[in-house]
């Protein structure tokens, strides 16, 4: 298998309904766990456009892009999640409404 | 391979890296406060004396980082800011014991995020600098213990700042699909091709992700409304950092991007950036007529301030020749703003340290003045200097706003930004005239905070001081190097 | 620098005030008075050696001969700013009054103000050197900077030893100069720029940008940003409306040099800057300023009637008078000018004379409410003769400084706009209503027997007899004034014809 | 065949990222988001990056997920919590952010069909990749080390119990 076998501006449609799908669930969503798995869904969106980008132009930096955003994910997650199990200790709930102590 | 000479200017970074292995390799052994603090700080001050005598036109390692004046210029500021938190923080942390050792390895992954930001001339190191100096800031923010506020306020940044990431990078994916470049030099010559060629939606929705993804981590309006909690929840030495250090360098990256790029060049950019910048100073300014913690209003003043410094890219769209002007204005009024942010929240940080609460509302520096009247002087001067007032470093950043903006011709942004001033007065003079009301009762402060502390805020009140008097120097500077 | 060091004595005379009152109980004032009496002995110092002549020439075409001193020094060459002062008969003129109320200024605080001694003198004192600025910058740049940084002070001066309103009263004085300020700003660097384009580079100085004669559309927008900074200092009607919360809230000395002097800035500024940098642009607008003006003398004495505040009063009626000021300056004729500028002296005296025995009153009695006075002349017979004495010099009796400079006002601008004479005259008889009522309900009328309060004391006494004085030598013998002021006003009437 | 198989796992991908999006029990939502990253999966191996495929399996749908199953399984997350979500899913909570989604996504849609015959390209081998990674990207490798650094720093600070120092004090 080699190259782009569809348009790419199918595949650019693909990652643009996947960033959304994952937009739309961090806006609606209020359990932490949900919103972390949205953004995950985001990146992996965006990292799905630069693969696409770079097999059509037929170089590596679109994959390149792609390990860094790997490394950003894992970073963002491994935080996020620890954050996830201090709000639980701390809140004993996981919903950010009701965990809010602040104004806005 | 790398050369010497490449090798040579990435110095402050290796050094950078060499102090975060040493930090953790000394944590490991043995933890204490005052070391931790040590090694951070000679980090800091080795790193920044490897940036003296680099080349100023600028080397180019690697395609992604430019290791130029400007991105000189902001790294040294950058671990100059650092210096400051890190001192600041030692006697605030020293209030809260707990394992606060890895709060300086967090600072020094920070700031070497946004020293990587500065000198980013392409999508990954971007991505990295951006990232490193996120990730690094989330722990930070939720670092105190108890803190329920910082825990609520590192997930809402780490959530929004995810998103605004993920957007980003959504943005540069489509503009790489388009151009087939993600090098912003490049991408100028690449974009001038597309618009001759095709019609240049593509980009312009390109343009909208990667901007709105800048914007959020600026928090300019409609962007902002991370910034108050976050700012409010945040320990306080790391509100200063957030509203500098961070900003800042974002604010650079953007600035390189737009200029190499020539983004300016596109009708639809610059309606929309001016649009933000108008939202901006009013919906900073407004919001924070309303507030009583000390932190959110520095945090919709920041917004407006941004707002202001917004007028300086939307120049360029209309007049290409101010271009030069615009990056040296950019760097002065950046300049102005991390000195006199950094000022105003030291004086936070050190109220704080006083005693193991956050002391930042609005009541908790009534009378302010007559205990304290040097630090107050010092707030005082900060106030002013944000509100624009003559003889302070704010007041020549706004001498640059403006006239940028009368050489531009931009009559409704500075017709904005005049009346965003006069609403921003209120607030500012709130503060100072709330340090100035004699207090119902006099608190007996339990412990004075260390000399270094103090002496920080000292100096950066005669900077702002020195920058708004005799600003020649640095003008001089700046219009040589950029 | 040895104008520069007028403003230098002062800086420094706040801060050695400030840590005086630190070490030792009630030194503040005196450092204050010393500060202002060296100030006054290097000013003596200096006019001494300008060469005679200088004052009596009458350089209609010499320009440079109107300037007594000049001063200018590299600042910011990038923009072409520099550090540029210079000093005129009117500056001059301006200065000795400035000296002279802050004389007044402190005398008034010495036994109102009972906390934090030290920071209200060096706030006083910092007032008066941005003032002094104020009055000698040529560079606009520089201008624009004293401009704005005396509002710091004189806000400190409202917000924290003012009366029951006062973060109201300070936050709005300096939210209306701030932005009108801004506009002010905006225009000087607009002007910097196309004036830029004749000139070849950068220049905030006076000199340079007479140069250049603006026209257009473009010149009366930037004559507007300067007009409207300086009509809302004056105060001109409809900017007026900071005044009276400011003047009411702020304390005695606070009153004494805003109505003193602070006003006075905004009439420099228009006689100074916006007509000769705007001639043009200044005679299609003078017509709508002249009204703004006559309205501002109508509307602000029948105000003024209606207040039952003592010092709003007053502060109403220093809107009526300084619209005679502002009708003066854009009748444009050498006689309005004249009695513009023995306007503001004299306005200057008389008002803060009245700020101060208001102030006394307050003290005295814990309320300006004038119903709640009454007979007091009774009670305090120095206090009330020199209260009656004020008030018919500021309602203009012949033989007091006010009168010659409403009767030059009148004479100029009858010879320009009859009908504008004739409301502003209209203005006068208001003016006396409402002055008589004041005296009337202060200090006439039964006197209360249960209440004994001390009269003027003797340092109070020294400063009022000097104010008569100056009043009464206004009215009956102005000529000094004017030779001083004549050839500045000369040379200008004679560059800008409106 | 290969464009069917590319819509095939499009499609696959879509529904289950929204499935799992929907859900009200984190570890269903785990299941359908894991299918999700196999589909894009499959995708990256169509477009001829095998390499990112393989990676998007071991380390996003191995690794990251494995992440999330722990601190599910760790918090033990009872009904409760899955019935307040269940609120949330309510049309009221979500219909407004879903029409702002929508007309995003119209707009997404319409711009992307807009820019027209983009078929190039060829396949990329791991093997270029790893040359151009430790070539001319060396240094975004280096930095990305620092990044994984301060995420282990900063997950580890964040997620640990009260300091031992404090927890002494107090017994």
């Amino acid at each position: 298998m080699g190259g782009l076998v569809v348009p790419l501006e199918h595949v650019l449609l693909l990652a643009g309904l996947l960033f959304i799908c994952g937009l739309t669930g961090l806006m609606i969503r209020r359990n932490v766990i949900f919103i972390l798995m949205s953004l995950e869904v985001m990146l992996n969106a965006a990292a799905l456009a630069f693969v696409a980008a770079g097999a059509y132009w037929g170089e590596p930096d679109g994959q390149i892009i792609f390990l860094l955003i790997l490394a950003v994910a894992a970073a963002e997650v491994s935080v996020g999640l620890g954050l996830v199990l201090q709000i639980q200790r701390r809140f004993k709930t996981l919903d950010l409404d009701q965990a809010s102590r602040m104004g806005g | 391979m790398m050369t010497p000479t490449e090798l040579y200017a990435l110095a402050p970074f290796i050094w950078l890296s060499v102090g975060v292995i040493v930090l953790m390799l000394q944590i490991a052994f043995s933890r204490s406060l005052n070391g931790a603090c040590w090694v951070t700080n000679l980090t800091l001050l080795v790193a920044l004396y490897s940036m003296v005598g680099h080349d100023p036109a600028g080397i180019q390692v690697t395609p992604l980082m430019r290791i130029d004046a400007l991105g000189l210029m902001f790294c040294a500021v950058i671990i100059c800011g650092s210096v400051v938190t890190s001192l600041l923080a030692r006697d605030y942390l020293k209030q809260r014991p707990a394992e606060n050792e890895e709060f300086f390895l967090l600072l020094l992954l920070a700031t070497l995020g946004a020293c990587v930001l500065v000198c980013a001339t392409h999508v990954a190191s971007l991505l990295l600098g951006l990232e490193l100096l996120g990730v690094a800031l989330y722990g930070l923010i939720a670092y105190p213990e108890k803190g329920e506020r910082s825990l609520e306020a590192a997930i809402k940044y780490l959530v929004l700042s995810g998103a605004a990431s993920a957007t980003l990078l959504f943005g540069f994916a489509l503009l790489y699909a388009a151009t087939g470049t993600m090098d912003f030099a490049i991408l100028a010559d690449k974009l001038d091709t597309i618009q001759v060629n095709s019609n240049p939606i593509i980009v312009l929705t390109a343009a909208a992700f990667i901007l709105s993804g800048l914007a959020f981590k600026l928090s300019v309006a409609p962007f902002h409304m991370w910034t108050p909690d976050v700012y409010e929840g945040a320990p306080a030495p790391i509100t200063g950092f957030l509203a500098t250090v961070s900003k800042g360098a974002v604010f650079v990256v953007l600035l390189r991007w737009f200029i190499d790029g020539q983004l300016y060049e596109f009708r639809g950019i610059i309606l929309g950036l001016s649009a933000v910048a108008i939202a901006s100073m009013l919906v900073g300014n407004l919001l924070a007529l309303r507030q009583d913690n000390i932190k959110r209003i520095l945090a919709y003043s920041s917004i407006a301030q941004f707002g202001y410094l917004l007028v300086v890219l939307i120049a360029c769209g209309t007049l290409t020749e101010s271009i030069p002007l615009a990056r040296e204005a950019a760097s002065y009024y950046l300049l102005a703003y991390i000195i006199t942010t950094l000022g105003a929240t030291g004086l936070l940080t050190l109220l704080s340290s006083e005693s193991a609460r956050e002391r930042d509302h609005i009541g908790d520096i009534v009378g302010l003045f007559w205990r304290r009247p040097l630090l107050s002087l010092g707030f005082t001067v900060a106030m002013l200097s944000l509100a624009g007032i003559p003889l302070t470093a704010g007041f020549i950043g706004k001498f640059y706003i403006f006239k940028i903006g009368a050489d531009a011709e931009l009559w409704a942004l500075m017709s904005a930004v005049i009346v965003g001033s006069g609403l921003g007065i209120f607030y500012y003079l709130r503060l100072v005239f709330n340090m100035t009301k004699n207090p119902r009762q006099v608190h007996a402060l339990p412990q004075q905070t260390s000399l270094e502390g103090r002496s920080v805020l000292l100096l950066l009140t005669l900077l702002i001081l020195a920058l708004g008097v005799y600003p020649q120097p640095l003008m001089d500077y700046l219009s040589a190097i950029l | 620098m040895e104008l520069a060091n007028l403003i230098v004595i002062f800086l420094f005379g706040g801060l050695l005030a400030w840590l005086a009152e630190m070490m030792m109980e009630n030194s503040a004032r005196w450092v204050s008075l010393l500060t202002i009496a060296l100030c006054s002995a290097y000013l003596w110092r200096l006019v001494g050696h300008i060469p005679a002549e200088l004052f009596h020439i009458n350089p209609v075409a010499n320009q440079a001969g109107t300037w007594l001193m000049h001063h200018q020094m590299n600042w910011i060459p990038r923009f072409g700013v520099s550090f540029e002062l210079a000093m005129d008969g009117l500056s001059l003129l301006l200065i000795v009054l400035t000296l002279f109320l802050g004389v007044v200024a402190v005398v008034s605080s010495w036994a109102e103000v009972d906390h934090h001694r030290g920071f209200f003198q060096a706030n006083l004192l910092w007032t008066l050197a941005g003032v002094i600025g104020v009055f000698l910058a040529l560079d606009l740049f520089l201008f624009f900077l004293f401009w704005e940084v005396m509002l710091v002070p004189m806000y400190l001066l409202i917000a924290i030893w003012g009366h029951e309103g006062k973060a109201h009263a300070a936050m709005k004085f300096f939210i209306f100069t701030q932005v009108s300020g801004l506009l002010m700003l905006l225009a000087i660097i607009v002007l910097v720029v196309l004036s830029a384009e004749t000139l070849g580079r950068y220049s905030f100085s006076y000199f340079d940008l007479l140069q250049n004669d603006l026209s257009g559309g473009v010149a009366t927008m930037v004559m507007l940003g300067f007009f409207v900074a300086f009509t809302v200092k004056l105060p001109g009607v409809p900017f007026h409306t900071w005044l009276p919360d400011a003047h009411t809230q702020a304390p005695t000395a606070g009153s004494v040099l805003l109505a003193g002097i602070l006003l006075k800035t905004g009439a420099y500024g228009l006689l100074r800057f916006t007509v000769p940098l705007f001639p043009e642009a200044a005679l299609q607008f003078a017509p709508i300023a002249m009204g703004l003006g006559a309205a501002g003398v109508v509307y602000g004495a029948v105000l003024a009637f209606g207040q039952s505040d003592f010092k709003r009063l007053v502060a109403y009626s220093s809107v009526s008078h300084m619209g005679f000021v502002l009708l003066g300056i854009f009748a444009w004729n050498h006689l309005a000018i004249q009695g513009a500028v023995m306007q503001m002296v004299a306005h200057g005296l008389s008002t803060a004379a009245l700020f101060m025995i208001a102030g006394a009153l307050q003290q005295r009695l814990h309320t300006r409410d004038l119903g709640a006075m009454g007979g007091l002349w009774h009670n305090m017979p120095r206090m009330g003769a020199l209260a009656l004495f004020f008030i018919v010099a500021s309602l203009g009796l012949p033989g007091m400084g006010n009168f010659v400079a409403e009767f030059l006002i009148l004479v100029g601008l009858f010879q320009s706009m009859p009908w504008m004479a004739v409301v502003a005259a209209l203005g006068l008889i208001t003016g006396a209503i409402y002055s008589l009522r004041l005296m009337q309900e202060a200090f006439q009328g039964k006197p209360d027997a249960h209440r004994t309060l001390p009269d003027f004391g003797p340092l109070e006494m020294t400063v009022m007899i000097a104010m008569v004085i100056g009043l009464l030598w206004l009215g009956l013998y102005p000529q000094p004034v004017l030779d001083l002021a004549q050839p500045v006003i000369n040379s200008l009437t004679a560059e800008v014809q409106l | 065949m290969i464009p069917f198989l590319f819509y095939m796992a499009a499609a696959i991908a879509l529904v289950s990222t929204v499935l799992a999006l929907t859900r009200s029990n984190a570890a269903h939502a785990l299941i359908y988001l894991i299918i999700s990253l196999l589909a894009v999966a499959v995708v990256f191996f169509l477009l001829g990056a095998p390499f990112a495929a393989a990676l998007e399996i071991v380390i996003y749908a191995g690794a990251i997920m494995v992440l999330f199953v722990f601190v599910i399984m760790m918090l033990n997350l009872g009904e409760e919590g899955d019935q307040r979500e269940r609120g949330w899913l309510e049309p009221g909570v979500w219909i407004v952010p879903a029409i702002l989604a929508a007309a995003l996504m119209i707009e997404t849609v319409a711009v992307i069909s807009m820019t027209e015959g983009m078929t190039s390209g060829e396949m990329v081998s791991a093997k270029a990749v790893g040359i151009k990674l430790f070539g001319p990207y060396v240094l975004a490798v280096e930095i990305a080390s620092m990044l994984l650094l301060a995420g282990l720093v900063g997950a580890y600070h964040v997620g640990r119990r009260l300091s031992e120092r404090r927890r002494g004090g107090i017994s």
